[in-house]
């Protein structure tokens, strides 16, 4: 078994399963695939059936696995879900979404929503963890807390806006002595 | 019987409706809002009637457009479903003065049944056990403090009204109360435009247990068995099935006989369910009476192989009950799985969004009551239910293998669904055993996590999804034969 | 219990046994032929295991891979289906030889009961009545004749081995004769590798009633419950149902017990049914034994509540029956349709193809055994059955009704269905009244054409069609509000 | 209602549908049309649910058709199924098709098929009517007839090949008397 289990032209993939880092090295023929995954080897064979489905046959298991979604794939596998990305694909988008991921003290929904009650007004001073606004979706209620203590500069909605994540719904000018 | 009735809901419960209309030759008027122009009961309705704008106030939970929907369309009854209008007394006041026929109990017993005050001291004066806790509605903080000081914490703040898991508060001490009966009241006001709230005994190990009645206009009251739904998460039902496996026969006849007592004691007519906790000694308290059909009632229908929908259409016809209690006996075990659109790794939260892909499970002994398709954007602003997975099988043991199995084939890509929690609920021991209480979740999952079995898979579906993308776009895909690696992938060295 | 068996078979029977088996935990390996690598049986097995060239000796009927496969794969045993090897005694023999379990009867029962002339024989000593005609096949044209002759024209030329539909013929008079016997004869040698016939009464006005049976290896033996299954065209059974609507709960009890009886005498095993049939004046005939699963049996399934295909790998691995005769009782009633793919308009001749559409129905009470999907492509060599459509209601009205709403919802496109036809069926009087004999489908459509409502619709769907298309290849495609009809039509004026 | 039943832009298509020809007028406006078929004026609005699927409203009742296909579209309606082209169209691709549709007279499969047997030889004589060869579609027997007497000139086919309709299987040199 020792020849088979040399990879020939080697690919190699460094990828995001669900935030764990999986490295694939591998090497194709046709429909069939022989892979290297940390210490363990995979003998692959596969076929497309429709456009998100996928009939792969892994060490003799015969598996269907759905995929959708471009950069980000949602990977489906009997009834377990995976986001599955290109790690080195990421890290070069990176900078781009750096401000948004570095600054996690925004006053935005986590989904698409509708405004339920703006409870601050311009120029108010509101302590951090203080209730700003409570949006709802699906008709769950969500509040939305300040992030730091400040002053309210602008209040960039209104009762049954629809807002979506991304949307900065509050500016705060942080107060000095928060910083 | 009617020849066109209205349903005034939207999605699957209207959907299940209607299949039931078109087996009895009964017409069916969908009504719609914005966000739903292709939904599935839009699709599959005789006719559709546009409400208004998404808002439910605009349009689902608009009476006078109802109303006007139904006289347009020369609809003779309305359907509620469940949700929205369906325990709106007004509303069916409103069809009665306009001389429609409303599908379920007369508006002064949904007034009763649907204010827990009222339906407690019903209950309490015709010897149904009611839980321990207020018997009227307070909105005093201090008021509710000592009452809960006196029946000992935790204790549950409830909306006076509605049901579904909303306006609902678990409160654990002295400090906790305020901010819980504030939130409570807000979010039923919102809800059930009612923010009225009041106190009762919260059991941390007890069984939610209900019973379905059927009730027709001639005085004739059955019970049609119980219903197990203690699996819940937010206070809101995830996974039901029938028979409980903690009832005897004896404890059964007993709670079954105390379900009919209750729904004559309400004077109720129609479908409904009468819910009752049940303690670790097996000692059972009225909980409530929803005054509808309930998101549930497929588990029921399974075992009884009676259709209930269409139950309620003879009842609001006229007809009386064409079954006595005698002739009602459970076959075998089924159980209920509700996929809604939500991330169960963060809290159950509400996840919309456009289905790109959908495939439901099938096979012998498995129903979905499904209310979306492949390309349908779920709405931002309704309940966040997908469907309702029910397997029905020889015993409790097969059911839950079938179920497993239901899922583990059910796909769905675009939004997120509790699937994966719902599997390892289903293979857990205190699940396989029986052990369901209604702290179950919180008490064996509150930590849940997404195994990492098949991690390596998904990594090498990701790649070979990514070689053979060529072949999409055809109703089949065929692999390039011709394709190497080096054409095809983007990122390798 | 077996840890993996292997599925001698393909398409939608292959995979209702799949769907068991994962219930019960039991591994299983496909075998399929080139024509099949992307089969429904492929997909939804643990393994998969390649034969060779579509033609059936090289694949489902070569009886040496199939063992190979077996034991390559380590299944303990293989469950053969319907058709192919299914009632091929030296498959099963050979089973027997290599250490592998036969999911079904011994191979001399196999044997005794698919030899038509055994079987006759057999029932006629244990005293169950047998159809009149021949007892012995017969090669000689003019034995055939004389002993029409002596019964009375018309006759049944049929194969002594097989079944499906296959290698029988009617002759009405004697200048027939010789032609039938002929085709008879190559249809049954090329079908079953046996062309030999033989005669016997054709019953002009009879009902096809079949009796499932259960015997286990230890004496046990049970029915569960009649079919009925006169709804045929080319004498193969296109809708089956049960209960029947004749059988009185007097008949009933006797036609099970000459079903037990003919059963024991057989010396039968494993899930079989005894066929029957019933004349205008309920007298009742052994027609043949069928010693595998039957295509219909879910309409047994869906009023009994039994997993047929459970019962026959417990029986297979040798449990004792755990039901009596006194456990089998029907609820409610249901209805099969068989979805073949043939063209109602051209004496249901096949149409293999793609699938490039399909749409199967949904809702309670539905359950649709399909062994294609959107873009299979159908295969020219094997039987056109593309799906099973069952339906199951609280009587036989409601069942017809939800059988007709199922029919209506169901889309296939790419190859002719039945569909309408059956509708037709489905909507006629005869068969509302339940008055369904052999001779249904001759008797009132053999003229039938489909019918002309619609065609306005059609047209206008038409052009629809075409001003929207394209909005196609997005998953849900809307109107480009911009385009007037000078942009999209081809072909105005 | 005199007004809204008058065409204003009016296109012709003129259809065969299940073989019968069907004249449509109509005039589109947007997702709605207004339709004339011999005496009937038909309100329709319609919208696209998927590739193969459109969800359509004539005069109030609601409806899913299903279409797929080409020039001929199979279209669906309520489990009814009707062949649909546009009749003009097929008019002008006819020369084309003539020949083939003018002479029904080839040894020619209905449908995919596999050879049974070839009940003929090169030379043979053969009458109108006879038996020539004998083809199975899953497992059902089907024979092909001469379509009239004369000789047989060719076999292009053997037992178990896979046959196609268009593929001619015999070719039969008509005899005089025939004519």
């Amino acid at each position: 078994m020792g020849d088979t289990r040399k990879l020939e032209v080697i690919v190699e993939y460094n990828l995001l399963v669900n935030e764990e880092k999986v490295s694939v090295e591998f090497d194709q023929k046709q429909e069939s695939l022989k892979a290297q995954i940390n210490e363990k080897f995979y003998d692959v064979s596969f076929q497309r059936v429709s456009d998100s489905r996928l009939h792969i046959n892994v060490n003799g298991q015969s598996l269907n696995v759905y995929a959708g979604g471009d950069d980000t794939k949602t990977v489906i596998i009997n009834g377990r879900s995976f986001e599955v990305s290109d790690a080195d694909l990421m890290e070069q988008n990176k900078s781009r979404k750096k401000s948004m991921d570095k600054d996690p003290t925004e006053v935005t929904p986590p989904m698409p929503a509708v405004v339920i009650s703006v409870d601050v007004k311009e120029g108010d001073k509101i302590e951090k963890g203080d209730a700003v606004i409570v949006v709802s979706a699906m008709k769950m209620e969500n509040t939305l807390f300040a992030p730091f203590s400040g002053t309210v500069t602008k209040v960039n909605t209104k009762e049954g806006d629809k807002v979506m994540p991304g949307d900065i719904l509050v500016d705060i000018e942080k107060s000095e002595l928060d910083e | 019987m009617f020849k066109k009735i209205l349903i005034a809901n939207r999605g699957e419960i209207a959907l299940r409706v209607i299949n039931t209309c078109k087996e009895m030759g009964v017409k069916t008027v969908s009504v719609y809002s914005e966000a739903d122009d292709k939904a599935v009961h839009v699709l599959n309705s005789d006719e559709s009637y546009f409400l208004g704008a998404p808002e439910p106030s605009e349009s689902y939970l608009n009476i006078d457009k109802i109303i006007e929907a139904a006289k347009k369309t020369g609809a003779e009854a309305i359907h509620p479903g469940y949700g929205f209008l369906a325990e709106n007394s007004s509303f069916a006041e409103r069809c009665y003065a306009e001389g429609i026929v409303f599908i379920g109990p007369p508006a002064k017993v949904i007034d009763s049944m649907g204010d827990k005050i009222t339906s407690r001291k019903i209950m309490n004066e015709s010897g149904v056990p009611v839980t321990p806790g207020l018997i009227s509605a307070e909105a005093d903080h201090n008021v509710m403090k000592s009452e809960a000081e006196k029946i000992g914490y935790p204790v549950l703040i409830k909306a006076t009204a509605g049901g579904g898991g909303k306006g609902i508060r678990v409160v654990n001490s002295e400090d906790e109360m305020e901010q819980a009966c504030t939130s409570a009241s807000r979010e039923a006001a919102n809800a059930f435009g009612n923010g009225e709230i009041y106190l009762e005994k919260f059991f941390t190990k007890a069984r939610h247990i209900e019973f379905q009645v059927l009730a027709d206009k001639h005085g004739n009251c059955i019970h049609v068995l119980e219903r197990e739904c203690s699996i819940q998460r937010r206070h809101q039902k995830i996974i039901e099935e029938t028979p409980s496996s903690v009832l005897t026969p004896e404890l059964r006849e007993e709670m079954g006989k105390a379900a009919v007592a209750a729904a004559k004691a309400a004077g109720y007519i129609n479908a409904g369910t009468v819910e009752f906790l049940l303690d670790e000694n097996n000692n059972f308290y009225f909980l409530e009476m929803n005054t509808r059909l309930q998101v549930e009632h497929p588990v029921t229908e399974m075992v009884t192989g009676i259709d209930l929908v269409k139950k309620q259409l003879e009842i609001a016809w006229g007809d009386k009950l064409s079954i006595t209690q005698n002739d009602v006996w459970g076959r075998g075990h089924s159980i209920e799985c509700r996929i809604y659109a939500e991330d169960p790794e963060k809290d159950f939260f509400p996840s919309p969004g456009k289905i790109t892909y959908l495939d439901e499970p099938k096979g012998p002994g498995i129903r979905n009551d499904c209310g979306v398709y492949s390309g349908f954007e779920v709405p931002v602003d309704y309940d966040p239910i997908l469907s309702k997975l029910v397997v029905h099988a020889e015993t409790r043991e097969s059911a839950i293998d079938k179920m497993i199995k239901a899922l583990e084939e059910y796909v769905v890509i675009g939004v997120k669904t509790p699937i994966h929690f719902l599997i390892d609920v289903l293979n857990s021991n205190p699940f396989i055993k029986g052990e369901v209480y209604t702290n179950f979740v919180e008490k064996h999952f509150s930590e849940w996590k997404p195994t990492s079995t098949n991690v390596d898979i998904a990594a090498l579906a990701f790649i070979i999804d990514g070689l053979t993308s060529n072949g999409k776009a055809k109703t089949t895909g065929t692999v390039d034969k011709q394709q190497t690696p080096w054409e095809t992938l983007g990122n390798w060295r």
